[in-house]
């Protein structure tokens, strides 16, 4: 038993926070809001320089070859800086995605497709067949999507119809997907295994979404805090009053608390899914772990932003503070792959109908 | 007087001629955000449009454009309004809050000059009080008032001030006497927005709309006679204005009721998606709003009987900020992954304007003295707890 | 409309509570509780002797007249001293329902009865047939009782079998009782009357007990304020502190917001009361702002109780504090006669059950 | 090292051997409060079994009485002491706040003195911090320990000391230089609470039994030997036992997990009575003393790594604190009108414990420093806003 990331994570977790300060400053989200910059100056690039469109690709496709445990920091990072593009997506949930289809023999472009999307010649994205609605289309040149979950169809954005939707997040604009008419599954004999590599995909984006929250709360806070001391009333910085230092300090337990449970829930999906293919079933206690770890992060990345904007008082509520592209995101992620609803429903369902044990002793799969 | 909940005759007169008159002029299609040039205008229009059906200000006497209503038929008439789902009031600044401060402190002439155009939407008023190193602490107002014989020539900056992209004139407060400090030393001035020397910068919000606005004083000339009270009386003036603005009128409970109905209606229909504690949550929303409408009855039927507003204002702002988060974020749990759209979102259907509402609804808290404020007031002025160091 | 009370009203209030800050001190609920003083010190007789158990019992009967909305500050005040003595139950409950009864000509000893609780010769509680515990029947003399809610029965304290239950609130403590065997009801012929009967008590039952936790929601809230102002810690009242102050205002926020829904419960109760006989169904409305009022009431005293407790520092939490008499009893009314659980669900069958109209001018019944 | 969330075979093995020990020997019937004599003593007489069987102080080395077990080692003994339902640790103060001390302050021989007897049961220990005048605010206690000679002479008065009533030593912070303010000049020393001039006053808790006591000192003799650490070090001492306090030791999940699946358990048995809302309710618990237990497991894996326990102690206080209220108030909603049962009534069938341990709970923002602090602590240690007035 063991909790302890290895210096290597770590390490490459702080060289990609470092590249996103560079790279990825409020000033460059508020350039990308107010449409004065196109495209993203050249950020995937720079990110692909250092292999995380691979990151969870199999080494013998040029990728990486690492677990989600290993991605977790990562997808935290990205969290952080509210980065812009689909990373995470793209890396953490439809690489390994393309790696599964590959190692299942299907050919369709398949490894073609995870051979640029290791390299990140070609972001995909992956539009689950139960979720209305995805982010991060715009600058993606693959999907995979299915018109139910016994279908798995790689498309070329250009095949699909769009129907853009406005929404919260003004840097990852969601649209409705609808497939071309006739499209052929690259599963075609087996729904069994179409469910699961959906049942993946779905888990990797929650525990990754969970992860993205983490940073996003932490930057909340940061910048709360950061306001907290600089700002004066009454002759004195605001932060010296209790009633904001309680706050904060509530964020701050919350952050913490959610934390280990998505560390956990990264390192036990890891686990699991190594232990089986994508038919073989999923512990509900695996399960409910990556569900707990998005809702505690939500929970925790919700309060961050509210407490954050009311720490700044008026100018909170304004356009003018980069605050709000980390709030809108927390509150985006919430909301899409899970929502606090379904996920509550789930767990219910897994804890008093009889899937999870529980006591001291229920707290790993052992 | 005695506890009667039943309405009188009078008073469901007053509903059913509010009711028809609502009916036959509400517009179909609601207005385009106040906050938007075409918006505003068309608010502007219905403000009008209200006070030739003699809707528009009903506490006030006839003689300023009212119809002389008591605060139990005004509530009365807010339930109307808000149930009809009628426009939001563009001018709620001037109506709610200069209109009741000059009521109160004004000259005959200022009040002749000011309320009726007032009501009839013909001048439309902005705020105007924080400044950027005076948020909730009013008291460390820079911007200047100078007499120079028998004009003021303002000078400085004010921030957070709603309406005042669009608006005709504004009312703050002002340091008149330049060596003053803290709140001494503050006059009430009233200032046209299109006077030379003025510069308005239009502020966006969390939702991408100039819902308010810095105003820039250069050099500003105003007459004497733009001063409401006496010299150095800004601070008592304002300190009711607050009182007005946390308190009974610029917040009716009607407006929460209406909002906890339609989250009753939203829950109804996707209760099968709900997690089952959203049930709680959406009734305890519906219990909260009427018992803040109830209170507020009770606070009217007080007033009516000689009282005056006291503490119950700091109470009111916490419990509706507190209450209007509350609905909305009921209704984004309720919403799903269709919470993250916008009004205009072609998926949008039910789930149009929550979001944007949920944005509104963390104002609350902040707007009109920050709840920490309100917090402090509670407890060092009803509850008598120690003043502190904060 | 009005919604104010009458100066006779308010008045009569405040001289019950002048009397019970003479006679009902934490010192006298102390010396109760620790068994150095028995049986109340002439308490009962003292309320006697200014008509209060005769409250609610009509004029030809020797009582006041008074109406439910008349009762509530009353009540209000027994809880804000915590009375020991089931004053409440006795003639907020009880007589009225020996009036309802002699009104539709039982007889079987309830004239006498009657006469004899104006009086508070006799005290008599009310054991609502699907209730499990009550409190207070070691000073009463009668208890009206029923095996279902079809049947009402008059019994003398000696025939009822009484199972002392050690409970939370020291000075009303519960018991389980059983009907003699064969008991007959009153109202023989007309279940209809005697479920109305028990649906009557068990409103004011609910609207008195809500009241009460605002009189205790308000002594909890003052003795926090008074420690907090003398208590001195780092040099300064621990109620300088802006943590402490805004906790306190929280609770009075709840407090003052549940306030009014208990006054209009009362008054909406006695106005449906006295629109049809115990037989007429009660307006779902009215129902709900009762059960609202004991809701809302009960959040007040017990964010008011553990908020004292919390501000009273390691003192709070021992036997020594007074403030335990108040607490205890808050959450004991909060548990009996409605708890959270029932009143919520039956709030939402109301209110999505489509019972209840909602919106703005839906207050009231109008 | 690396994140791999499974057992090892050593551990696996250990789980087994306490699992098996712990069937054997806990005993059939819950023991009676230790609040009382006869519980006291049977408390005792448990701690001397569970030395006897090596699991009185499993991290301890083996020449104290432990088995030198490391951290993870440890909460896999607490899953399976509270899967067992053994008997609360009457030694508590002694084994998890004077053991570490002593552990890491104290001289060979007192250790050799000391740790034994401890681990043992044949001294159990109380603290003795608090002071009348002095509850959260340590640093402005008043009892003295003078030096005369070889000895420190004590006289003054503790407060809101647990298990004191019939402990056999207490340990805690005296002024031994009687000139000093706030948090110099103090010294940390052991008492025989049997000396003379000790007097113990029990003191009730809200559920009646006498859970603390004060402790009068009047002139009480003990040896200079009796001091743990340097003179006037007394302070960094009881900063670091209260970090042990609030932090890992204390409070391991394991005992919130188990609260939290009997609290799954009763709301199973109860869930056709209850509001729907308790389901959400009960889950977030069930998560909550997970999540709690992930971050021990988090935690004690750096701590193994190298890493010093931090600010953690103060997060971990405020949410296991609150996560127990919550869990206890999540009962009481369950059981409906037997939440006011208490353990003894004769109906309390599965209501029994749950209303002394919501008592309990309450106690949990208040003791071993209050939230309040703790949320200084975290806003100006960890999150390094300024300090203010407090």
């Amino acid at each position: 038993m063991d909790f302890t990331f290895t210096e290597e994570q770590t390490m490459s977790a702080q060289a990609l926070g470092e590249l996103l300060g560079d790279v990825c400053t409020g000033a460059d989200l508020r350039a990308l809001a107010d449409g004065t910059l196109a495209g993203g100056a050249g950020r995937w690039q720079r990110l692909a320089a250092i292999g995380l469109p691979g990151a969870l690709g199999p080494e013998s496709a040029g990728g990486m070859g690492l677990t989600e445990a290993d991605f977790v920091l990562l997808a935290e990072e990205t969290g952080r800086a509210a980065l812009p593009e689909p990373l995470v997506a793209h890396a953490g949930v439809a690489v390994p995605m393309l790696a599964e289809l590959a190692a299942a023999g299907v050919s369709g472009g398949v490894p073609e497709a995870l051979e640029r999307a290791v390299s990140g010649a070609a972001c995909v994205v992956v539009a689950h067949p139960l979720e209305d609605y995805i982010a991060g289309v715009d600058t993606a040149e693959l999907a995979l999507a299915g018109a139910g979950v016994g279908q798995v169809a790689l498309c070329r954005r250009d095949e699909l119809r769009l129907l853009p939707q406005a929404s919260l997040d003004p840097l990852q604009p969601l649209v409705r997907i609808t497939l071309p008419a006739g499209r052929e599954s690259l599963l075609p004999g087996a729904p069994q295994v179409a469910e699961g590599l959906w049942r993946r995909a779905r888990m990797r984006t929650m525990v990754f979404a969970a992860a993205q929250m983490l940073g996003l709360a932490a930057r909340m806070v940061g910048i709360a805090v950061s306001y907290a001391g600089e700002r004066r009333q009454f002759g004195r910085p605001i932060g010296a009053n209790q009633a904001i230092k309680h706050h904060l300090a509530t964020v701050q337990v919350k952050l913490e608390f959610a934390r280990p449970v998505v560390y956990a829930a990264a390192a036990m999906l890891a686990d699991a899914f190594q232990a089986g293919g994508p038919a073989a079933a999923l512990p509900p206690l695996v399960e409910a772990r990556v569900l707990q770890a998005k809702l505690a992060a939500a929970d925790a990345a919700d309060l961050a932003a509210r407490t954050a904007i009311q720490v700044h008082g008026a100018i909170g509520y304004s356009w003018e503070l980069d605050l709000q592209f980390y709030a809108k995101r927390a509150w985006a992620l919430a909301a899409l792959n899970g929502n606090r609803n379904q996920m509550q429903r789930r767990i219910q369902e897994l804890l008093f109908g009889g899937g999870i044990e529980t006591g001291p002793d229920r707290l790993f799969t052992n | 007087m005695a506890i009667a909940l039943h309405y009188t005759q009078a008073e469901r007169a007053l509903r059913a001629e509010a009711r028809a008159w609502l009916a036959a002029h509400v517009p179909a299609v609601p207005l385009p955000s106040f906050d938007t040039r075409a918006g505003f205008d068309a608010h502007r229009a219905w403000e009008r449009e209200l006070h030739a059906g003699g809707w528009s200000m009903v506490t006030w006497p006839r003689e300023y454009g009212g119809r002389g209503l008591n605060l139990v038929e005004w509530l009365v008439f807010e339930e109307e309004y808000h149930r009809a789902d009628a426009p939001g009031r563009v001018n709620q600044n001037g109506l709610f809050l200069f209109g009741p401060t000059l009521m109160e402190y004004g000259t005959p002439g200022q009040k002749a000059r000011f309320l009726p155009r007032l009501a009839a939407g013909d001048d439309i008023w902005a705020q105007a009080w924080s400044e950027p190193q005076a948020g909730s602490d009013l008291a460390a107002l820079r911007t200047t008032a100078i007499q120079d014989g028998d004009e003021y020539v303002i000078s400085g900056h004010k921030i957070w001030s709603s309406r005042a992209v669009y608006a005709d004139w504004c009312f703050g407060l002002f340091r008149t006497d330049p060596a003053s400090e803290r709140h001494r030393g503050l006059s009430y001035i009233v200032v046209p927005l299109s006077a030379p020397g003025v510069r308005v910068r239009p502020i966006a919000q969390l939702d991408g709309e100039p819902g308010f606005a810095e105003i820039f004083f250069d050099e500003v000339h105003v007459p004497v006679a733009n001063r409401i009270g006496a010299e150095g009386q800004g601070w008592e003036i304002a300190m009711a204005t607050a009182g007005f603005e946390r308190g009974l009128m610029l917040r009716s409970p009607a407006r929460f009721q209406r909002t906890a109905a339609r989250l009753v209606e939203l829950y109804r229909r996707h209760a099968a998606d709900c997690d089952p504690a959203l049930a709680s949550t959406v009734a305890q929303c519906w219990m909260d709003a009427d018992a803040y409408a109830l209170s507020t009855y009770m606070t009217a039927a007080r007033l009516i009987a000689g009282g005056r507003i006291g503490v119950e204002a700091s109470l009111n702002k916490v419990f509706w900020s507190e209450l209007d988060l509350a609905m909305h974020r009921a209704a984004q749990s309720i919403l799903g992954a269709r919470a993250a759209l916008m009004r205009e979102a072609p998926d949008a259907a039910d789930a149009g304007g929550w979001v944007e509402g949920f944005l509104f609804s963390l104002a609350g808290p902040i707007y009109a003295g920050a709840n920490e404020i309100q917090r402090n007031i509670i407890a060092e002025r009803l509850l008598g707890l120690p003043r502190g160091p904060a």
